[in-house]
């Protein structure tokens, strides 16, 4: 039993380096998009709108991989992944205002701001996701969408101040900055006074990050109990898998990507309102997942791309805009799902090579 | 006296979200699914008969036969068109149509009707009093809670007596078993579909008498305080809907009497996290085992 | 699945380029006003009157000039502060010279920097949030900002002794009502005025029972309500119902409540509000334009078309006098309506001698009214 | 095959005589659970021998797999106690036990369906691999060793079965009878001290089970562990097993070895029923 011939070892190097291949290329794509865009943006030529959507798309990605770990590899359905955007959005952002005279960077500022922006995400993930535990399905999805609009019914009443005297937190309770110093958080008004600092080049690192921790993630052990509780939990216990401990930790790992993505979209506007990250946000990035496909990344991201900017090209269409954008869901949704149509598209496939075939036998055959 | 009268206007607003959340735990009991578009339903009822009465000046009780009658037709095209054809694949994509249909059916209201808001005529007037005069119900509560709770007892009746109620209840148990045993399965998901689509449209109206705003996102956030409702209680079963329904106007309207207005959303869902936790499958929700 | 999503990403981007590569290049004889709002979502309404009011606008002008002076654009920004970057950066892929700013305050914050910084002329008919104009010099506002509402609204209570306790129901998640909100009680504090209830409610919100008990348990015989006129009918129906008839003031934000199709205007009656705007103004202006916008879309104009009417007049105005003409760079354009704004004034259906200060804020009369029998009476 | 002696052991049971001054792996002792007032299980008491295999046989619905169940604490018993390797196991839930020794397959099969054969065996060894979540992540060195190490014990493993070339396939793609296989392949990878075999021969040919009661036999003498089996097939029970235990209505209604059991006539009885009701 302990012969390890040379067999397996050379399986083992092919077993890594297949899944590492598709992983690369993953990475190689965002890298060469990236390239290709920023050359574009250099060059002028590509418009003011597509240009201004280059960071929410990263932003998006990200969160939508986030999601699928929570989704796909999970297995757990959250309708409430806007809220931990939210929590990274505004502690990330407050973060980043308290540092602006003492870190000159803002580079700096915003790596610093993001991790804060995860930490408190994280927090949030832990918070959220003990009650999580103990629930399944359908119940979880609702407690997640109670959890995201707890956050968004919080941070629409929270208050945070600087001057001269520090920080100033209050909810409920309106107070306002000394002369010296300025509101950051102001209730219903949200994020006010930022000074953008998000860059494409930020967000697409972000996104690459993210996908290492992702990639990296899935193909370890602790991927695989993950993966082993969206397949079967009772033979994942069985064979020691703690259900507690993977749930949460999964879920953590979501949340927190979602606040540094959370952080990098607040700091691309010079607002942001608490109201952004509700329900239809959170449904909004569960779509790019499920069109994307469960568990598969790379579509995450391809349709966190497409369907950010689907709206802003449906612009031609003016009020039919968003009633377009309703069609176009649906109907991908039944093409895509729908058992009977898929046999039918594969049916006119096999025709269609069939055909192929015969016809390049019969040109053959006639010359 | 002012807790008894924010409890009635409690019952008053927990008896509309009631309704709502009987249709949501029709469908979902039955379908299996999460028919998020039901909140659009109701607001697409509520604007038929409110076209029937201030448009066409029509008695109110056939704007309301319309409006079920309309509604019953677009719940019933909707299941066909967009949720049979994903009948066998996963619920998740069953979600996001329903996102979708929920998305088409308020921009296409908007296009239809504009998004002017609208205020809905008064059916029913006046009040009650009690007390001499120091508590007042008005007529329209009583109505709405009248109504919501024969509805309660009529869908008892229905699912658990007649037949097809139930063929409705040996689908929800197993879909391929009741198949084998000479149910229509697809026939009885669009009569659940119908019933629940009738249902929403005499929320829509009762909820419009209560609220009498009326705009193309009127039914979205009802919705989803509904839905939270139905799984308060615990979805799939009817009084469950009832109770989750009337807890949850309740306490909406304690919370912001005497905790804070601003955050009653955040009391509303911290309340349901609770529950939850105390009874993972709501208040009368059943216990369901693994077999290992 | 993949090849279609893949081709749809090259097209996608094969798009991009291609309306990179369509602009700049065509230059028309007319200015291109941008402007952009909710036309679709739930703050539809107000997005839709001001693109109408607008186009009412343009196209009166045109008519007049016999040549095409302005050509307008309106995007789709759904009161959505991330959408609101786009719609203007839709815009600017269009080449607009001036810009309209975007209707509501949250995405005014969001595109009042942007102008700024690319220095394209910046009017806004209603965001009113006081923050906004702080974003640049070339930031204007045509509305009142929120704060000296309020502090109106005070004075005239005050001044016609309208009642001793206040009562002040609000909208704490809108920026428009918390504006409002703030001033009115500093400046009621320092007037001497007696509030004794103030509650507040969310977005989405149908049930006021609450607020208005706490209204009437207080013994207010005054309600004041900075918040929109939706909410403001459902409060009105609901304090009918539980008996509660106190004097109700309200502000701008209040008109358009006896044009809301289906509103029972008895229930308005008596109700006050300062409003620049009146749609049953008997001026030739008003009555040309209420006219026109009921014939084409078969409405009454809130007092959100009306100031977006204005501002289009009010930057034909600068144009004129600034003898501006489409050759211009935005940005040219831009520092010769800033001069002109801050010397000239304006007369419009919302308000006559109107004039801008250098911050950006407009100076105009509010206008007290009360509802009598369904319409509006001017107080005084 | 060889007869096996099996002798008397304190507590009512029998174990074989190599076991006999070894301590026993498995001691449950009145063991019990009702589910709402129905007793699907009382007075279990059985020992099981340190490398012994032992079968769990009696009529559909006995309560077998319920046992199974108590003892991996899938439920919680409502009375009795269960000593692993002398360990009291009243504390610990489905994870503990299994981390102290306990591995089991399904009835019906439960893999990890949309992961490859390979990771399901490794999920077995998931325990035994050292390295944390974030060297997993920052793909620290201990990671490629750990997954080296488990890659190659995964392999060792599934060989057991000849399965090595099916390492790569998706776990719900294999034919039936090799996702039995697998299961018990999973349970292994875990380093059982007793493995418990709910119908491993279910589906399975005569060759098949002939083959499996040899790889059965095979597993308990190059792991040294105590085996328990739940069957139908008698050929396999009375040819694997060498002590066995007959339950009906979740009673115990005889033990003894293979030749006892078949001659016992209450066993008789309870498969075949009393000869009116046939």
């Amino acid at each position: 039993m302990k012969n390890s011939n040379n067999a397996p070892r050379s399986n083992f190097l092919s077993n890594i380096s297949k899944t590492t291949r598709s992983n690369f290329i993953t990475y190689g794509i965002i890298i060469v998009v990236y390239v290709i865009m920023q050359i574009l943006v250099n060059a002028g030529a590509v418009s003011n709108l597509i240009r201004g959507q280059l960071i929410p798309i990263c932003v998006f990605a990200t969160m939508a991989v986030s999601l699928n770990l929570c989704v796909g590899i999970l297995g757990e359905l959250s309708l409430g992944h806007a809220g931990f955007m939210s929590v990274g959005a505004f502690t990330g952002a407050v973060a980043i205002a308290c540092m602006e005279s003492a870190i000159p960077s803002p580079i700096l500022r915003l790596i610093l701001g993001m991790l804060i922006g995860a930490v408190f995400a994280a927090i949030a993930g832990v918070i959220i996701g003990i009650p999580v535990l103990k629930l399944n399905g359908d119940y979880l999805a609702i407690v997640t969408l109670a959890f995201g609009e707890i956050i968004r019914s919080i941070f629409t009443n929270v208050y945070v101040g600087l001057d001269s005297a520090g920080l100033h937190f209050s909810i409920l309770n309106r107070i306002k900055a000394a002369e010296d110093g300025k509101m950051i958080i102001n209730g219903a008004i949200g994020l006010t006074g930022i000074k953008p600092i998000a860059t494409f080049f930020m967000a697409a690192l972000l996104l690459l990050v993210t996908l290492i921790i992702v990639f990296n993630l899935i193909n370890s052990k602790t991927g695989r109990a993950v993966m082993a509780l969206r397949d079967n939990q009772i033979a994942a216990q069985s064979i020691g898998i703690s259900i507690p401990k993977f749930k949460l930790m999964a879920f953590v790992i979501s949340a927190a990507i979602a606040g540094a993505a959370g952080t990098m979209f607040a700091e691309n506007y010079s607002t942001m309102l608490a109201t952004k990250f509700d329900f239809n946000t959170s449904i909004l990035i569960l779509v790019f997942v499920v069109l994307g496909g469960l568990g598969n990344i790379r579509g995450s991201i391809i349709a966190a791309a497409v369907l950010t900017l689907l709206p802003e090209l449906l612009r031609s269409v003016k009020d039919y805009r968003m009633l377009a954008y309703a069609i176009i869901l649906i109907v991908v949704m039944i093409f895509k799902n729908s058992p009977s149509i898929q046999a039918k598209m594969a049916l006119m496939r096999s025709k269609k090579t069939a055909r192929k075939k015969t016809k390049k036998a019969s040109i053959g055959k006639e010359a | 006296m002012k807790f008894l009268s924010n409890l009635i206007n409690g019952i008053s607003l927990g008896s509309v979200y009631a309704i709502i959340a009987l249709g949501y735990t029709m469908v979902y009991g039955i379908a299996r699914m999460l028919n998020f578009a039901h909140g659009d339903v109701i607001m697409v009822g509520a604007y038929i008969c409110f076209f029937a009465i201030y448009s066409f000046n029509l008695n109110p009780v056939i704007g309301i036969l319309m409006a079920v009658v309309v509604c019953t037709v677009l719940g019933v095209v909707i299941e066909k068109l967009a949720y049979k054809p994903l009948r066998q694949a996963t619920s998740l994509a069953v979600l996001i149509t329903a996102i979708g249909v929920s998305y088409f059916l308020q921009n296409m209201a908007q296009l239809l009707w504009s998004a002017n808001p609208k205020v809905f005529p008064t059916i029913i007037n006046g009040s009650i009093k009690l007390f001499g005069g120091e508590l007042s119900i008005s007529r329209t509560t009583i109505v709405i809670v009248l109504v919501c709770a024969l509805i309660v007892v009529g869908l008892s009746i229905f699912v658990n007596h007649t037949k097809m109620g139930k063929a409705m209840r040996a689908c929800s148990e197993d879909k391929e078993a009741a198949q084998l045993m000479g149910i229509n399965v697809n026939k009885t998901i669009s009569m659940t579909f119908a019933i629940g689509s009738a249902l929403a449209a005499i929320a829509g109206v009762l909820m419009c008498c209560a609220y009498p705003n009326l705009q193309p996102t009127t039914g979205s956030m009802p919705g989803i305080k509904a839905f939270t409702a139905a799984v308060f209680g615990g979805i799939g079963s009817i009084p469950g809907a009832f109770i989750g329904g009337i807890l949850l106007g309740v306490l909406e309207i304690l919370g912001s009497a005497y905790i804070s207005t601003e955050l009653k959303d955040a009391i509303v869902f911290l309340a349901l996290i609770i529950v939850l936790l105390v009874k993972p499958t709501g208040i009368l929700g059943k216990k369901i085992h693994e077999k290992v | 699945m993949k090849k279609v999503i893949a081709t749809l990403l090259a097209a996608v981007l094969a798009v991009t380029c291609l309306t990179a590569c369509g602009n700049g290049g065509s230059k028309s004889s007319a200015i291109k006003i941008g402007g952009q709002g909710p036309l679709t979502g739930n703050a539809a309404i107000y997005g839709l009157a001001c693109q109408r009011a607008a186009q009412i606008a343009v196209d009166e002008i045109n008519e007049k000039a016999g040549k095409t002076v302005f050509e307008l654009k309106y995007e789709d920004d759904q009161h959505d502060v991330s959408v609101a970057a786009n719609a203007y950066n839709a815009l600017t892929d269009w080449g607009m010279q001036i810009y309209l700013g975007c209707v509501t305050s949250g995405p005014c914050l969001v595109t009042a920097p942007m102008a700024a910084n690319d220095n394209i002329f910046f009017l806004t008919p209603s965001g009113s949030t006081a923050d906004i104009v702080k974003a640049g010099s070339n930031v204007y506002q045509m509305c009142f900002a929120d704060p000296n509402q309020g502090s109106a609204s005070a004075e005239y209570i005050k001044k016609k002794e309208l009642g001793s306790k206040i009562a002040v129901i609000y909208q704490s998640d809108i920026d428009y009502s918390m504006g409002i909100y703030d001033t009115f009680i500093s400046k009621a504090a320092e007037l001497g005025l007696d509030v004794v209830s103030e509650s507040s409610f969310v977005t989405d919100a149908v049930d006021f029972s609450v607020q208005i008990a706490a209204a009437k348990d207080a013994g207010a015989d005054v309600l004041y309500l900075p918040i929109y006129y939706q909410e403001a009918s459902l409060i009105l129906a609901q304090c009918k119902n539980v008996d509660y008839a106190p004097v109700v003031f309200g502000v701008d934000g209040m008109d358009g409540i006896l044009t809301l199709e289906g509103f029972d205007t008895s229930l308005a009656e008596d109700v006050m509000l300062l409003t620049p705007f009146s749609a049953d103004a008997s001026d030739e202006k008003t009555q040309n334009f209420v006219k026109k916008y009921n014939e084409l879309y078969n409405e009454t104009p809130n007092q959100f078309a009306a100031d977006t009417y204005d501002c289009v007049y009010a930057i034909y105005q600068a144009v004129q006098e600034g003898k501006l003409d489409a050759s211009m760079s935005a940005s040219e354009m831009c520092d010769k309506l800033v001069e002109q704004f801050n010397t000239m004034t304006f007369d419009g259906i919302t308000g006559t001698g109107m004039s801008w200060s250098e911050d950006g804020y407009v100076t105009k009369d509010p206008k007290g009214m009360i509802i009598k029998d369904g319409v509006y009476v001017g107080l005084d | 095959m060889s007869e096996v002696k099996m002798v008397p052991y304190p507590s009512r049971s029998i174990v074989p005589e190599r076991d006999v001054n070894e301590r026993p792996v498995l001691e449950a002792m009145h063991l019990g659970v009702n589910f709402g007032g129905l007793h699907a299980v009382e007075e279990f008491n059985i020992t099981v021998g340190k490398t012994e295999i032992a079968g769990l046989i009696g009529p559909n619905g006995a309560g077998k797999t319920t046992v199974f169940n108590l003892l991996t604490k899938v439920y919680q018993p409502t009375t009795g106690t269960i000593l692993l390797d002398g360990k009291d196991t009243s504390n610990m839930n489905s994870v503990a036990v299994n981390k102290a020794g306990i591995a089991r397959t399904f009835q019906n099969i439960r893999l990890f369906n949309n992961l490859t054969v390979e990771d399901n065996v490794k999920l077995g060894l998931h325990n035994s691999i050292k390295y944390t979540t974030l060297e997993g992540i920052l793909r620290m060195p201990r990671y490629w060793k750990g997954e080296k190490e488990s890659h190659e014990r995964a392999m060792d493993l599934l060989k057991i079965f000849d399965m090595q070339d099916m390492a790569k396939l998706k776990a719900s793609s294999l034919p039936y009878g090799a996702q039995r296989r697998l299961e018990i392949v999973r349970a292994l990878a875990t380093n059982p001290k007793l493995l418990l075999l709910d119908e491993p021969a279910a589906g399975m040919n005569p060759s098949e089970t002939a083959e499996l009661m040899n790889t059965i036999r095979q597993i308990r003498d190059d792991f040294g562990i105590a085996i328990m089996l739940i069957e139908h097939d008698m050929n396999l029970v009375m040819g694997v097993c060498e002590g066995i235990a007959v339950l009906n209505y979740g009673r115990i209604i005889a033990k003894g070895t293979p030749s006892e059991i078949q001659n016992n006539q209450e066993v008789i009885e309870a498969y075949l029923g009393k000869q009116k009701e046939a």
